[in-house]
């Protein structure tokens, strides 16, 4: 049985969660054309179909709390408080984007909300969390770092090493697995001996659960619930959510590794008309109010790319900038 | 001869030598069913079967160190790792393994072991993915270390790595893939391990580069020939062994040389190539190697700077220029 | 309860794990004589008080089946058939070294026995082991890979990574851990989040079990069954042997992390007496006729010393050799 | 002043860092309890307690990816390698994250972090265990590289590093721990990155060297010296940034160089500065600069064979004799 909705969360709340998946979604759909148009190069990763565990996950979290991720990283950037604009700006390359646009789409960073990286490298982020909260931990602040990561990710070794070590030296680490049962064209159970990657924890004693991460209250109360253990015992835990990506792997991927049918049953669990459903049902807001929502997410993306279009390129000094202190 | 693409080039070899030698096997991330990140092993799974193409987790060291024993039990794997930058996850495997084993243990085993790598910058992929590691290759002892300019050559020369009982590094050049050009059709042309080629003569300098930079020099020689100063272009083709003798003969006839290389300059191949030149041919240079370098920065995203920091056919042509008006 | 000894192998297999567990420590301690004349030089790494391990494993096997160690090997490589005087040579650095000189205490190898190599990376065999397993299933040889490691290594990415990739690919690989407590200085409880090393099987799937490394016995049979399970199955079986090294962690440690207590605890449960006990109160063995065995072990051991100092050194131009085919 | 050992010069360095700046944390295997495998980290755990000095698992691209965490949240972390050869399984965060994450992420952050490793052949542990990496580290940007050769420099240098804001690879060799030299007391007493010293100075030729290399080339200038021959023996300390102004003023007098490197030949930090010295010393040159190098192959584990691939005292000395020889 589902949890009511009012009881999970205020309304205020509830809405935000809405307003933060559609702006997600829109985004990721804007960014797809602007690829289309050469505005936006390199690898573009999508994160359209997910955005349930972005919204839920950071909700579930403090302010302070660390965050990373890796290269599919969009909407959680933006969901943790980065302006639309602004990694609109570092995808098309921009001076004004969020890194100056030395980065880009798989490198987003913001140091000020806490956000602490887009990574490219698979399973790049695993240590460099668990060194975030073994400061944090030293410094006596009360953060925990939040890990995401794919199921392609699992298979690394820094998957096991930083497992074993935040278990090891007791640290606030929350690793949350985004499986969307592909790493690029490979579905998970042949790239993983045991599929079900939450059971993966049991050889560090790291306790885990699954989660639908079509769902945004449950990831929601997951992580909730996750990250006061976590805060509560000073050591790691661990999330697994269930979820899908709509798009291929990246722009340059058609998909045809996945059926019809298992792309509708997705489809149909799609998290954003779902949600909205929910919120209708139970009272929380009418469509008009949905309506109004959507809207002022489509202007935010439209000013978004407009402000991209209109930024000026780096400098051509900006190259020897920003190495070495 | 046919026209084909490097991509497809290297395609066929990879077919030839699957149809040549049963104990070939392909394994790397997503090449069987998905066909290659690049799609270099279009068609494989589908005409070898999946015992004989494999996709594998995505465990860089492992992959590699399960070809380095894959090897040492009698096959002869090619494995491919996504993209070049991800070697930095196995170069435990690579060169305190693969490139050691035969030496440490006197001589009693070998690796007939191919790796391919895409690689190279300029597709706005920001630092962690646009990098030139074949210094790192090359300064390693204990391998080989090709990156083909052509599809003749990708050809030619993947089919000697497979076919050689040494580990071999295989680079290919991603901004290179989509481009054709001639291939002979006989499958059992080889290109040599081990020899550079003359891919343009010419009298007054000699400029020698790699891969995506042999493309830019022999531009870069078609537009000086017409303001009347003659290029001759070495494409090294092999890294390792570094073809001495071709390159010597070439600057030993014009007196002078450029390096070109995509990679970082500092302790970049090109400082080998011109402290060589430099140490064997100082008596008849006209003037000091120089070199056209990646810039030493991680690279940028941007594409208005990203293309700064590569060699291009301006700054490549303009190295070209300086070296002819430096007498000595 | 103990098996009866006759119930698990022939009077002469029996005697034959007291010769090899015998030449084992008489090797390990002649080296350190050696070592400590300046004879041997480098990293010296002994396998004493683990010799149960060795023996006992190595008779589990079939002949073609790989073995693969770390840098703590000598024991393993003689128990497979190398000579002693080529080890001993090869440790001196002489021309009629097992590797000709090349590769040292480390570094044994020798294909025609199926001993794979010493590896001196910790973890580094991993994913060779799994290699050789690959090629042996793809050319049809009846072929398990026996991976032996320390508690150490399994903090390794290659570990993880290995485990996973031979389950997946169902390939024979018996990964044998001789948890000796201690990696260098640092107890296993201080290095593992889940100190019970066959337990961190469960995220791969694969089955495992301990057994007493201090007896030859219980080993011997633990590998046999293993090792039938691979061969039958296909898959890979972990097994860990709980054991304990006599001396430091190489000649330069002085093992000053131990306890007396420990230390005496564990020297009362050394693999030698016991096993020529039970022998002899199995009425296996006369002590004449271990007497016997033992004068012709250090025999044996006393000539590959003679043999290695009398060896030549190799060659100048062997440097270049063996580089390349 | 004392006379102290660079292994004692080292260890006082940690321990003043760590008294002097509580965000300072030493971590790697072994370095506490253990107090290192080469004993620098004597003292610390009992001195600053099991928060601030930490064993680690056998996790070396870990190790490096925590610190790499731990300077993004305000620490100061000082990692230990147990050996230069296991930075191979760290390459990984050492390469597409360390050097990097600043620049990639828009110079909104930095990572004030330092890396110890030793390093260096010499004492029969074969090939996995014998290698010379600095080159690997001085081609990547995005990272200080530093290698000192005195127990002054070590102190000097490893305070220095630890102060400053940017990740920095931190080099030892294994042979020089014991050596003894005077070391400045003053606990503010800081070598600065990017000096080079010159150790000796001499009017004939230049030897250009590093750590151990150093000790070798001033030995052969106290021999030559006697035959009548100059040499001025320039102490690089700092792979990155090198310090062009001291090698080219030094040659720029001599007219002649020799550069000593123990990593491999090929690619090696040698032919960097062979070619920068060429390229801007290239009128003034009496001779082509002479490399000694260690040879291009997997050291061998036998010392009869060992030595012979590292440069020793006889084979710099024939350099600069060569290279004196030599006349253009
Ligand atoms: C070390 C490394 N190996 C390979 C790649 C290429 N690559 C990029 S994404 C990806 C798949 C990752 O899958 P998953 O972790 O499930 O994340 P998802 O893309 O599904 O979000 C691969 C193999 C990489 N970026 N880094
Ligand atoms: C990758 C790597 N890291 C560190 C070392 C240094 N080292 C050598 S042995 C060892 C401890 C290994 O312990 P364990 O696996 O338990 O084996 P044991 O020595 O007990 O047989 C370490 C850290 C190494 N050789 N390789
Ligand atoms: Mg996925
Ligand atoms: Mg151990």
């Amino acid at each position: 049985m589902e949890a009511q909705l009012r009881k999970v969360a205020p309304d205020q709340e509830l809405l935000k969660f809405y307003d933060q998946m559609f702006i997600s979604r829109e985004f990721e759909e804007r960014c797809a054309e602007q690829y289309t148009k050469g505005h936006i190069t390199g690898f573009l990763h999508l994160y359209s179909g997910q955005e349930a565990v972005a919204v839920g996950a950071t909700a579930g979290l403090h302010r302070d709390d660390y965050i990373l991720s890796a290269y599919r990283e969009h909407a959680q950037a933006i969901v943790r408080g980065a302006e639309p604009r602004r990694v609109m700006a570092e995808l098309f390359g921009k001076a004004t984007g969020l890194c100056k646009g030395k980065g880009g789409s798989m490198h987003l960073f913001a140091p000020d909300l806490n956000f602490m990286g887009g990574y490219a490298i698979v399973g790049g982020q695993f240590p460099i969390s668990v060194g975030l909260a073994f400061a944090a931990r030293y410094r006596g602040e009360d953060r925990v770092a939040a890990c995401f990561f794919g199921d392609g990710a699992v298979n690394q070794g820094t998957f096991h090493e930083s497992l074993n070590w935040a278990q090891l030296w007791q640290l606030p680490v929350l690793f949350i697995c985004e499986n969307n049962f592909y790493g690029i064209g490979t579905e998970v159970h042949r790239s993983s001996a045991l599929a079900s990657i939450h059971k993966r924890t049991c050889g560090y004693d790291i306790p885990s659960e699954k989660v639908d991460g079509m769902d945004v209250i449950a990831v929601y109360r997951a992580v909730k619930y996750a990250a006061e253990k976590v805060r509560e015992t000073g050591r790691p835990y661990f999330i697994e959510a269930t979820t899908f990506r709509f798009r291929g792997h990246s722009m340059a991927d058609p998909g045809k590794y996945r059926s019809a049918a298992e792309n509708d049953m997705w489809k149909a669990r799609d998290p954003l008309p779902n949600y909205a459903n929910r919120l209708i049902v139970e009272g929380i807001a009418t469509r008009a109010a949905l309506d109004d929502i959507e809207a002022r997410c489509r202007t935010t993306v439209d000013e978004a790319v407009t402000f991209a279009e209109e930024s000026p390129w780096p400098e051509d000094r900006e190259i020897w900038e920003d190495i070495y202190v | 001869m046919s026209e084909m693409t490097y991509r497809d080039a290297l395609n066929l070899a990879l077919k030839e030598e699957m149809r040549h030698d049963p104990s070939v096997v392909v394994l790397g991330e997503d090449v069987a069913l998905y066909e290659g990140a690049f799609k270099v092993t279009r068609g494989l799974l589908s005409e070898f079967g999946e015992e004989r193409v494999k996709d594998t987790p995505i465990s860089e060291n492992t992959i590699i160190g399960v070809s380095v024993g894959a090897a040492m039990g009698g096959l002869r794997p090619v494995a491919e790792l996504m993209t070049v930058n991800f070697a930095l996850l196995a170069m435990d495997q690579i060169v305190n393994h693969m490139a050691k084993i035969r030496s440490m243990f006197g001589g009693q085993t070998c690796l007939p072991m191919t790796i391919r790598m895409p690689g190279g910058g300029g597709s706005q992929l920001g630092a962690q993915h646009s990098q030139s590691l074949e210094t790192y290759f090359m300064h390693c002892p204990g391998m080989y270390v090709l990156y083909p300019a052509t599809p003749a050559d990708a050809k030619g020369l993947l089919k000697s790595a497979i076919r050689n009982n040494n580990p071999v590094i295989f680079l290919e050049h991603e901004l290179l893939y989509n481009s054709k050009g001639e291939v002979p059709d006989d499958p059992e042309f080889l290109v040599p391990i081990g020899k550079a080629d003359v891919k343009r003569a010419g009298e007054q300098v000699t400029i020698v580069a790699y891969a995506r930079m042999t493309i830019l020099a022999l531009q870069v020689a078609d537009e000086l020939a017409s303001s009347g100063i003659s290029c001759e272009v070495v494409d090294l083709r092999s890294l390792t062994p570094l073809d001495d003798e071709t390159i010597l003969t070439s600057v030993r006839k014009t007196g002078r040389a450029v390096v070109v290389e995509e990679c970082w300059r500092t302790c970049g191949l090109g400082a080998e190539i011109a402290s060589r030149i430099h140490e064997q041919c100082f008596d008849i240079l006209k003037a000091p190697v120089k070199r056209v370098s990646g810039l030493d920065v991680p690279m940028p995203y941007s594409r208005k700077i990203e293309k700064l920091c590569i060699p291009q056919v301006e700054t490549i042509t303009q190295a070209v220029m300086d070296v002819m008006s430096d007498n000595y």
